[in-house]
């Protein structure tokens, strides 16, 4: 096991590496940004380094200070969490080649799953469906052109590093596919630094079902279930939840199967997503693998018992997995809900601010995984989330309850959050059966979505 | 009391659920800014002499539905600048009891050698402009008469070295740290005097 | 701005984690009051009017250490007494953005009738001496001449009376609450006026 | 199911009453004592009625404010929490007597349940082995020392309502005895007033076992296993935790079976817990049942996914019970940490104050049962307990290790907690081998045990 672990991440994510660290006795180094001098996982931190300015690019984005920090430090890992560094195999490279290690995938291993088009070639070719889309990458606009053509519309531009609906579009006609082409490069190359595209056929009644996956260095692989996260806007996730309701149990057990195996089989390392889309008749196609921890993985956490940031970081340590999938158990159902500082009533504006009074509503099932605290003053640098609130129930029925009830009870004073969506969601019927779709609230507009929950 | 220091402002007023910042016209909030001023310039000292006798930590006191408090910094560090009593009070935190390991922990961190506040009584500081190992200038030593943005040592990252360099005119004073020692973003590594009429920007 | 009302004090000022309420010495506890009461009667007014123009929902200021927060609560409730108030603040709480259902639910609770402080401005209030049903007599109507400790009425009590008696000799004045309603331990019931001179105790 | 709760409790109970009432879409009112306006179940809850004085026989143990509450307020149930009136037979009837129902077992099986001698005669006759003990309660100090010369030395003198230590005192010598049964009568007088006292032999190294029974009115009953309290200072419980170390598997659910087999032939209903003291043969004797929800319920709700206070409520409304035995997996480990005000460096001294800053811990497995929150002003009327941190792992090395890191990061600025001593317990060795016993504080001392822990 490592000695000490540099955490190169903020926010939720970041305390949530520091909890695994010290579950696991490896001390923790958390590394941030001016901005987040005062932020909860560098109050809670036995050490902490500060790598540069509030600019990510200049901070969490930025591979030298990252390193750095971790080597002045006397680390001998770094834990990207997610977002930032999480998934660079360049990053990755520069990690190892400075003696420590990455914890995630190789670089190797990253190299080999970077882009999203040739992921989609190599685990067809290891049995899993895919989803039509371009030949690699766009080249050109009438490459572009043409492949949409070959595809057949609507087709969806997505960018080949990262994720999180950054430079994604969805188009319908080929004139939408001239005059968003730019923006979704200047969108990925601003996000990700790098503005390579591809093409997906877009199904447009299709639910979003990911895998979640865990393979160590010696080829054992189990899978721990899947995730729905079909509740998306603008393709960002806004709920996800498990089981999904869109399978049967013997369909999940299939798809969950095939995903581990084609992963084990492409030489896939450490925990991983297979995400896939499921039509309307309960067909799957794999359209992308995600190698880093995820946001909603406390979701998988509360249905298995099983600490994934924990397994992450041993199994980046050489360890063997050390149980087979006939010891993981599936119970229960969760559902967690991505508390955002953003104004539904003005499009989701992100906001920031300070937090005046903060309470995480608690009891049986409930998880709260926030770095907010009364006084806590939310930077604008960075992302929305604010944290998420995980319920768990034997049956959807009591977590949904329980869900209801939380979300009555979370108060996030003096900023406006995205908690009136949630509840709008818990009181919709498409939801409540079970039939949400990934263009449903697009479709509807969340506006006209929260009026309708008004009136119920 | 606290030392003399210039009045500081901090931070935009608190916005109330039903008007986020965000919302709120830009007039309004000059407005809110001139009347801290003015709060700053004529009531604040009375009202540090009116408690400055009292032992209190905090005072909280209401009329009505208003609400005015008052607050002490928990260690003595009275007129140091706001981040530095911001740790202090982040050391008190016994976090499982494990406070003083807190405490010291955060205790090499920078200082605001950017917002100026440690500029008031004629010395000022050189920050680390990146993380990583420091080494001086050996012909930077104390005494050394200095211009702003002369080179006083450099900070290696990954074998590329940052400049630390004199961030106004004046007299190299004492080094913070060590040679050969790492330090973070933003630490403060040197000294500089300068006359009590600051020259530098 | 607040509809005028005597100044009030209110609970002990937050202790230092150095120094827990439990330990302070009273001596210096009473100083403690003595300095708020000063505060509250000669900076609060100004305090007030310096801000009462701006639109600030909060508005914080540091000088040096010290730091100085006035807030006007969210609900336009200026003017009430300090329970109340807490209770209006708590109100705010955006709980799941319930927020409203919330400040009404507690609308109807008890006022400071206990410590004294709505006796200064020549009325005090009588309160219930438990949870149950309120009823009035009917020969202590607004305009009657009372006595401390006079009845004024009873709250039921699983069918035994409670009786609502005067705080202090006065003239009975405005009802708070119908004949018949529900009350709570210690809600005001009834106003008792009296001359500038306090009679009473 | 009821329209309307009425919940005559505080601190944490209240809270977790609350949130319960909400799952189960009840309307709910907090009553409270004037010292408890501020309190967090005050400030969350929709409704709220002051009941009194901070006196707690003027307000939380008055049964005519309580009534009277609930009355005027429009509730048809009262849910008593722990505590307090919780146990309270006269108060349950009362209850009946104005047309509200008793969240809790009817004042007819309180009744029968009330007393402790009885009782422990009442379950012998269904196959129990009882602790040998006093014939009925104590007359007079004659016939007590008559009966602990029976009975054999040392015996426990223990009052015959309530529990929680309080008059309670083992003594090995007739002059001890003399010496403190008027301490125990005024003891428990005052704490429950009710001054009976009973004997009950004494053993040594015992452990602390309960099995935790659910009946629904119909004669339908299971057990949710067991826990293990044999960490207690003063017969005070600190830390509880389930599966218990002492037995095996077979052996607890042996002594759960039987445990639950007699409660139902009893006629006992509603949730309600079995004592069990342990000898180091594994032989187990049982001591008394408590009617009530028990502080330490969390940690049966973490290994059963069952919501306790939930089911209390719906089986007090007349449901069925709706599962069987079949239905009850134990899944797992947990251990609750009880958080009290109280000084370990001066005898714990129990304090009050203001809490300067706080902060829950959170995380896989972790959940904090508190109403505390920064700023709060814990009054010095009630009893000492600022909340319980409960912590669950797969096996009880990781939820040991949690506790740890828990426990660590746990914030409680500006009281003196007992936080120390639970963190000297997960260090030492008697606790990590699983063979804590009931006197072990009391014989070691608690001083010696921290200061053991700090060398450690």
């Amino acid at each position: 096991m490592f000695g000490k672990i540099l955490i190169a991440n903020r926010g939720e994510i970041a305390l949530r590496v520091l909890r695994a660290c010290r579950t696991l006795g490896v001390e923790a180094v958390v590394a941030y940004s001016e901005a987040d001098r005062e932020s909860l996982p560098v109050q809670l931190a036995d050490e902490a380094i500060c790598i540069g300015p509030a600019d990510a690019k200049r901070s969490y984005l930025s591979a030298p200070a990252v390193i750095s920090a971790a080597l002045v430090t006397g680390c001998d890992a770094i834990h990207p969490g997610y977002g930032f560094l999480s998934e660079d195999a360049g990053f990755a490279d520069a990690v190892a080649a400075h003696g420590l290690t990455f914890i995630g995938p190789s670089a190797a291993v990253l190299e080999r799953f970077g882009s999203k088009a040739r992921t989609r070639h190599l685990l067809g070719g290891h049995g899993l469906p895919t989803i039509p889309g371009s030949d690699g990458l766009l080249r050109d606009e009438m490459h572009a052109l043409d492949e949409a053509e070959r595809i057949g519309y609507p087709v969806l531009i997505k960018p080949s590093a990262g994720g999180g609906g950054k430079g994604m579009r969805m188009v319908r006609t080929p004139r939408e596919l001239e005059s968003v082409l730019r923006v979704c490069q200047s969108e990925a190359k601003a996000a990700f630094g790098d503005d390579s595209l591809y093409l997906e056929k877009w199904l447009d009644e299709n639910r979003h079902v990911e895998i979640q996956v865990v393979v160590d260095r010696y080829g054992h692989g189990v899978h721990l279930g899947e995730r729905d996260c079909s509740v998306q806007r603008r393709h960002q996730k806004i709920l996800e939840e498990a089981p999904t309701p869109a399978l049967s149990e013997a369909a999940r057990a299939d798809l969950a199967e095939r995903a581990v195996r084609a992963a084990v089989a492409a030489g896939y390392e450490n925990i991983g997503t297979l995400e896939f889309l499921v039509d309307a008749n309960g067909d799957f196609f794999f359209i992308e693998i995600n190698c880093r921890i995820q946001v909603e993985h406390p979701v998988t956490e509360m249905l298995t018992g099983i600490d994934m940031v924990a397994t992450q970081i041993r199994i980046a340590a050489g360890e063997p997995l050390g149980y087979s999938q006939a010891d993981v158990i599936l119970n229960g159902h969760a559902i967690e809900f991505r508390i955002n500082a953003e104004d539904p009533a003005h499009d989701f504006r992100p906001g920031a601010g300070v937090v005046e009074r903060y309470h995480a509503p608690g009891g049986p099932g409930v998880r709260m995984d926030s770095h907010l605290f009364s006084g806590y003053e939310v930077p604008p640098f960075y992302d929305s989330l604010l944290g998420k609130l995980i319920v768990w129930g034997p049956d959807r029925a009591t977590a949904i309850a329980r869900g209801r009830v939380a979300l009555d009870e979370l108060v996030v004073d003096g900023l406006v959050t995205n908690i009136a969506m949630h509840q709008a969601l818990l009181v919709n019927e498409t939801f409540l059966e079970g039939r949400m779709t990934t263009n449903l609230l697009d479709r509807v507009g969340s506006a006209a979505f929260l009026a309708a929950a008004a009136r119920s | 009391m606290p030392e003399p220091v210039q009045p500081e402002t901090t931070g935009t007023p608190r916005p109330t659920a039903e008007r986020p910042t965000a919302e709120r016209p830009a007039a309004e909030r000059s407005a809110d800014h001139a009347a801290m001023d003015r709060l700053t310039a004529e009531l604040l000292p009375a009202l540090i002499a009116k408690l400055g006798a009292t032992g209190l930590g905090e005072l909280e006191v209401r009329e009505g539905a208003w609400r005015v408090r008052l607050r002490r910094p928990t260690d003595g560090a009275a007129g140091r600048e706001r981040r530095t009593a911001d740790r202090a009070e982040r050391g008190t935190w016994s976090a499982g009891g494990s406070a003083s390991s807190h405490a010291s922990s955060h205790a090499s961190g920078p200082a605001s050698g950017h917002d100026g506040s440690g500029r008031s009584d004629g010395r000022t500081v050189a920050s680390s402009p990146a993380v990583g190992i420091f080494q001086p200038r050996p012909d930077a030593r104390a005494g050394t008469k200095v211009r702003a943005g002369d080179r006083l040592g450099s900070v290696d990252v990954l074998g590329i070295q940052q400049e630390v360099v004199a961030p106004t005119d004046g007299v190299v004073g004492a080094c913070l740290v060590e040679p050969g020692d790492a330090v973070e973003y933003g630490q403060d590594l040197i000294v500089i005097e300068f006359a009590s009429s600051p020259l530098g920007a």
